[in-house]
């Protein structure tokens, strides 16, 4: 094992399969000699190749649509946009092609698209955006958001097995601020399980990516007072693990969905609804959500922290839930 | 003032067999656009009859077009075929009673009813399927040549595309990383004058869509969508340049649309003159006129070989028309590829 | 009065306004001379000339991008997209340009998009979707699902005359089927505000749309077997009327979501979520969702049938909450 | 080969009085110039202290470009310029002190908080704000031209972009809608060698973009975009035969990027002797240098203006920090536009 962190663990997946693979292959917008805009690809370019770490035009849909032919030719592209909000630009071969093309044709189209994603730095509205929630909508699209250096290395692996096309999304807040151990071997984590961040007792919080750490800022404050929190980090929204949810949810019979995308019809909502129908008898108090407002994301810093859930924020609606 | 070449006629038979194709390649072709004409034909009743659900559309005007492209590829290239393009499918070797079976949602349609019309492809016969969306499959044709040339193989991608859908955004980004990664496809657009009811005219302002390859910085060349032996000339070109490394090339091949945009559309819209001038040219006319007039093919042969066609394409509905309507209990199954998907020799 | 069916309604209120304000203006794929798609424009550009009722290139992002630059001009245009299916090849500019502009900048976009949307009639999928909920949770847009004649009239008015961009979804199977008494004059009915479909005591039924039709023929079901349903017909979700849900809610305690869109993160996991969080203690049975199942559309039709929702189903469904 | 105009220098004064700029007109082009690189030398300043949150993108290298086309444009044109064109909002009027305060996220920068940068734009002087997503704006331009074809104005619209996102299908749409119904758009592409760290080799396979005019159907034009008399004058005449009815035009400014793509980019992939060989025509030194020889603009009259400038972009500066950061109660205002929003005078 060594410490790595979250971008380390991520660029060290990415060159294993890159050695294990001759079939997997990267491209993106300055992610050769550059390294990316993160440099996640740092270094990859010299040991691989111009042909196995392009650097594209600016051109996402080109981008995304050539990975696709790529991979129904057997190779196993990897993606990546320098920014999450880019992704919109190829938004529609994503939901038209990438989406839809094994249902209808039975054509496995294994490609994989990471997205530095989340706020925090003052990006504002085109450099901090959450977008999993509209991809997680989408059926034939599957959508990770990893929190962990470990997690990081283990889905993308996954990701990258994985015959469909599948949205990583890296939340950029994590890259460097997040550092532990890390396998140094190859290894893979089941897309769709969730994991258990923390166990607790009187309040269940499901969320993902950099809320996570948000929660478990929260949780320590709120174990301080006598209530033990159980944060379940969903790892995957597509597949996502409701029995993880379920299961916690029977047990704390609160619940309380945290998230960084905005608030209407973000995930947190299908969460939500799930929950209110499949453990209604359960629950003794009103499902919360606390997620972004609906609005873009801001840049100055004072609002955009107003935007972004805080510790506090996550506190208090914890101890509602509790008192409830 | 134009950019692109424009080529010359198909010619005579020496010069047919000059570029490639002999007196049995000659009647195969036009037995494949016999093939294509006749699926759409027998679609257009099964369509009145109520057997065909949803639209239906055809490619007639465009059989020379599409077999004579089809026909130039290799058997290990690739395309992506669009909505008036039955027979690339049929050059491709998909049997026609699929095809049948596919217009009327039945379960042996090569998407078991999932999708219709030509909305199919089959990756063993080397096409990706369309999506609706013109022309998102383009980018899609140009990534199977970044694997070619990521692979060094030496095999082609045909993209596909209309008058009208070469003014989508994706046929720019498509176009030019072909052309600064020098990949090996070849851009067919099927110039048929209209896009629905939109005129060339209010579609863009140049004088040949094929002046836009000068933009990328590859060739472009115009031909007779009408003369199939022209087509199937600059197509194997274009095709064998990108196989020798030679890059992109556009080839715009000019037809006419000559029924409606579909079975709804009485293309009222379109002036008499124009289609009369086209109707003239009936490429599968005027190819038997060729075969007659260059390769003496007779009426004799003619006959026979168009008997056949029918007699095939009677049996192959026959067999569609069995097929069973999809079992609604199957709707959720493929959603998502499960990992034996990548167990199909092409993921290897 | 007079007898309107609801794509009659439609070209109506587009005439009106064309008439009475020379800032409006139309434009979209072979709407000119051919009248569009499904004839919504037929007659407009003879009567108001090319510059007004403009044909426009395959282009979608030209399309929405021009109608929004002609907006910050002080025009009003309608753009028309063939089809609902293909707004996917322009949601960046939707997203990122048309959303953002005026919370960033100040700079209001009144136009509005035309989506003729739904399925049923073996259309496949690309030609069937109901793109609505991707596009309620981007904060900046609006969302109009009509589900009558009257409404769709008034509802159309009232997004020309809306300064922000308005999504508005045409239901293909109400164009011809769906005919009604149509006020003549020109009148707006306020975005936001749902409408009481039919009042009822024991099952509120919250849903919008062609789905409507489903709901109401399986209220007739219902109320034969003694069981009182009422049908909160949404009209606009984005702004959305919740006060309506939740006080019906708070009336029957009992809620089922219908929509035609796919179930997970569909809006219907909104509406559900919010209800369960506000409504929680007047509940008394699990809120149930209703939608289509997580696939593509499917083409053939006993597949298409069994995708989109059934008033069999819808009753099945209200039995199974009646009888909680 | 190269479909595109080369245009000749900017020549000498009396050549640049005779495209319009009397010798008032020049000074006026070099203080917006000096106003343009001061505000953005403050701004990295600013952004080494700390107070600048986010990133930092300058323009340097590109005031000539941006300042000679912006001159062009008459007191009713609009555009959309991009992160390279501070100096297109100099020219069209914003306060610099708004500038400031818009990088640092105060209240009174003219998105309040809401975006940093050069995100933003002013309907009332004729600009409309960038979105990140590149050229995600250049059909809102298009549009703008769309509405002044229907309304018969006499306005025209520039869309500005760069040598990377001209490949974008935004591009490809924009341009065509523009020539097919021959709108009055001025394209300006400010072509400074590099998208990021991409080389113009690994973004297009033409000799000049302003080649892809001619796949279109109007004029390309190439410009050097360090000589802003040349720039100017090329900028006007698209301008004109735009407002005249005579179509779009597409400019090619060729310059280069003088720093990195953003403060925290050392640009060590650009070779030196690219950036010495432009560090030679940097666009501000040129064009003094061009003052004193050709306009007789002596050492003292420079100075003063420079000392002018100074001395007013201190004061802003100054007026800049006082401003608040804004309030986050506000931070749900604006999301929807209300009715009142449609009283500006644009929508009346
Ligand atoms: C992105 C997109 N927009 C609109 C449509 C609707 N549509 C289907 S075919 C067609 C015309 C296409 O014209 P062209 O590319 O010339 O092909 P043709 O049908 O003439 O063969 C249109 C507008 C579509 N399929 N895709
Ligand atoms: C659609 C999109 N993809 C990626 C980016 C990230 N990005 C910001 S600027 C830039 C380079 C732009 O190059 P160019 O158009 O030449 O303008 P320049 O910055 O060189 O002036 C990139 C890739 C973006 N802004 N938009
Ligand atoms: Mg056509
Ligand atoms: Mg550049």
């Amino acid at each position: 094992m060594a410490e790595r962190t979250y971008i380390e663990a991520i660029t060290e997946c990415l060159r294993q399969e890159l050695r294990r693979d001759q079939r997997v292959f990267l491209l993106g917008e300055d992610i050769g000699g550059f390294g990316g805009a993160f440099k996640a690809t740092k270094g990859l370019q010299e040991e691989f190749g111009p042909w196995r770490v392009i650097d594209m035009p600016l051109s996402e849909t080109a981008i995304l649509g050539s990975a696709t032919g790529a991979a129904l030719m057997g190779l196993r592209p990897v993606a990546e946009m320098q920014f999450a909000d880019f992704v919109s630009c190829a938004y529609d071969h994503l939901v038209t092609v990438a989406a839809k093309q094994h249902f209808r044709v039975g054509d496995a189209i294994p490609i994989v698209v990471r997205l530095p994603s989340g706020g925090g730095f003052s990006g504002g509205p085109f450099h901090s955006q959450n977008p999993e929630s509209t991809f997680a909508h989408i059926p034939g699209l599957k959508v990770v958001c990893p929190s962990t250096p470990v997690d990081a290395k283990g889905l993308l692996a996954a990701a990258i097995a994985d015959p469909n096309p599948v949205l990583f999304f890296e939340h950029k807040h994590l890259y460097r601020s997040i550092r532990e151990e890390v396998p140094e071997e190859r290894y893979t984590i089941p897309l769709g399980q969730a994991r258990i961040r923390r166990a607790g007792d009187d309040v269940t919080v499901v969320t993902w990516g950099a809320m996570t750490w948000t929660a478990a800022e929260a949780a320590v404050t709120l174990e301080a007072e006598g209530t033990s929190v159980e944060i379940i980090d969903l790892r995957t929204l597509q597949p996502w693990d409701r029995e993880a949810v379920l299961t916690s949810v029977r047990k704390t019979s609160r619940l309380l969905v945290l998230h960084e995308d905005t608030r209407t019809a973000g995930f947190g909502a299908e969460i939500a609804a799930t929950v209110a129908e499949l453990a209604f008898e359960q629950l003794d108090a009103p499902i919360r959500r606390l997620a972004a407002p609906d609005t873009p994301v801001p840049f100055s810093p004072p609002l955009e922290k107003a935007f972004i859930p805080q510790a506090d924020d996550v506190v208090r609606a914890l101890q509602d839930l509790a008192a409830y | 003032m134009t950019s692109a070449r424009e080529a010359e006629p198909g010619g005579s038979l020496s010069e047919a067999q000059a570029a490639g194709l002999d007196r049995e390649d000659l009647l195969d072709i036009y037995r494949l656009m016999l093939v294509t004409r006749g699926i759409e034909e027998r679609g257009q009743l099964l369509y009145k009859q109520g057997k065909i659900p949803g639209s239906f559309y055809t490619g007639r005007g465009n059989e020379g077009s599409a077999v004579g492209v089809a026909r130039a590829m290799g058997p290990d290239d690739v395309g992506t075929p669009l909505h008036r393009h039955v027979g690339v499918h049929v050059v491709r070797g998909v049997e026609p009673w699929r095809i049948f079976a596919q217009f009327m949602g039945r379960q042996d349609g090569p998407t078991r009813g999932r999708d219709g019309n030509v909305h199919f492809g089959d990756l063993a016969l080397g096409t990706i399927a369309l999506s609706s969306h013109l022309p998102s499959t383009m980018p899609v044709a140009v990534g199977c040549a970044l694997a070619f040339r990521i692979q060094q193989q030496p095999r082609v991608a045909v993209a596909w595309y209309g008058d009208g859908s070469a003014q989508r955004g994706d046929v720019h980004e498509s176009m030019n990383l072909a052309a600064v990664r020098q990949l090996p496809v070849v851009f067919v657009c099927d110039n048929n004058h209209y896009a629905y009811s939109t005129p060339n005219r209010l579609e863009y302002a140049v004088e040949h869509l094929a002046d836009r390859a000068a933009a990328y910085g590859f060739e472009g060349v115009v031909v007779d969508g009408t003369d199939v032996v022209a087509v199937h000339r600059e197509a194997r070109r274009a095709i064998e340049k990108a196989r020798a490394g030679g890059g992109p090339t556009l080839l715009e091949s000019v037809t006419m649309r000559l029924e409606g945009h579909a079975v709804h559309d009485d293309a009222s819209y379109v002036p008499h003159e124009l289609l009369a001038e086209y109707a003239k040219n009936d490429p599968v006319d005027r190819f038997r006129r060729w075969l007659a007039a260059e390769a003496g093919v007779g009426e004799d042969e003619q006959q026979a070989l168009a008997a056949a066609v029918r007699h095939a394409l009677d049996e192959a509905l026959h067999r569609a028309e069995a097929s069973p309507l999809p079992d609604p209990a199957t709707l959720l199954d493929g959603v998502y590829a499960l990992p034996d998907a990548l167990d199909a020799p092409h993921h290897r």
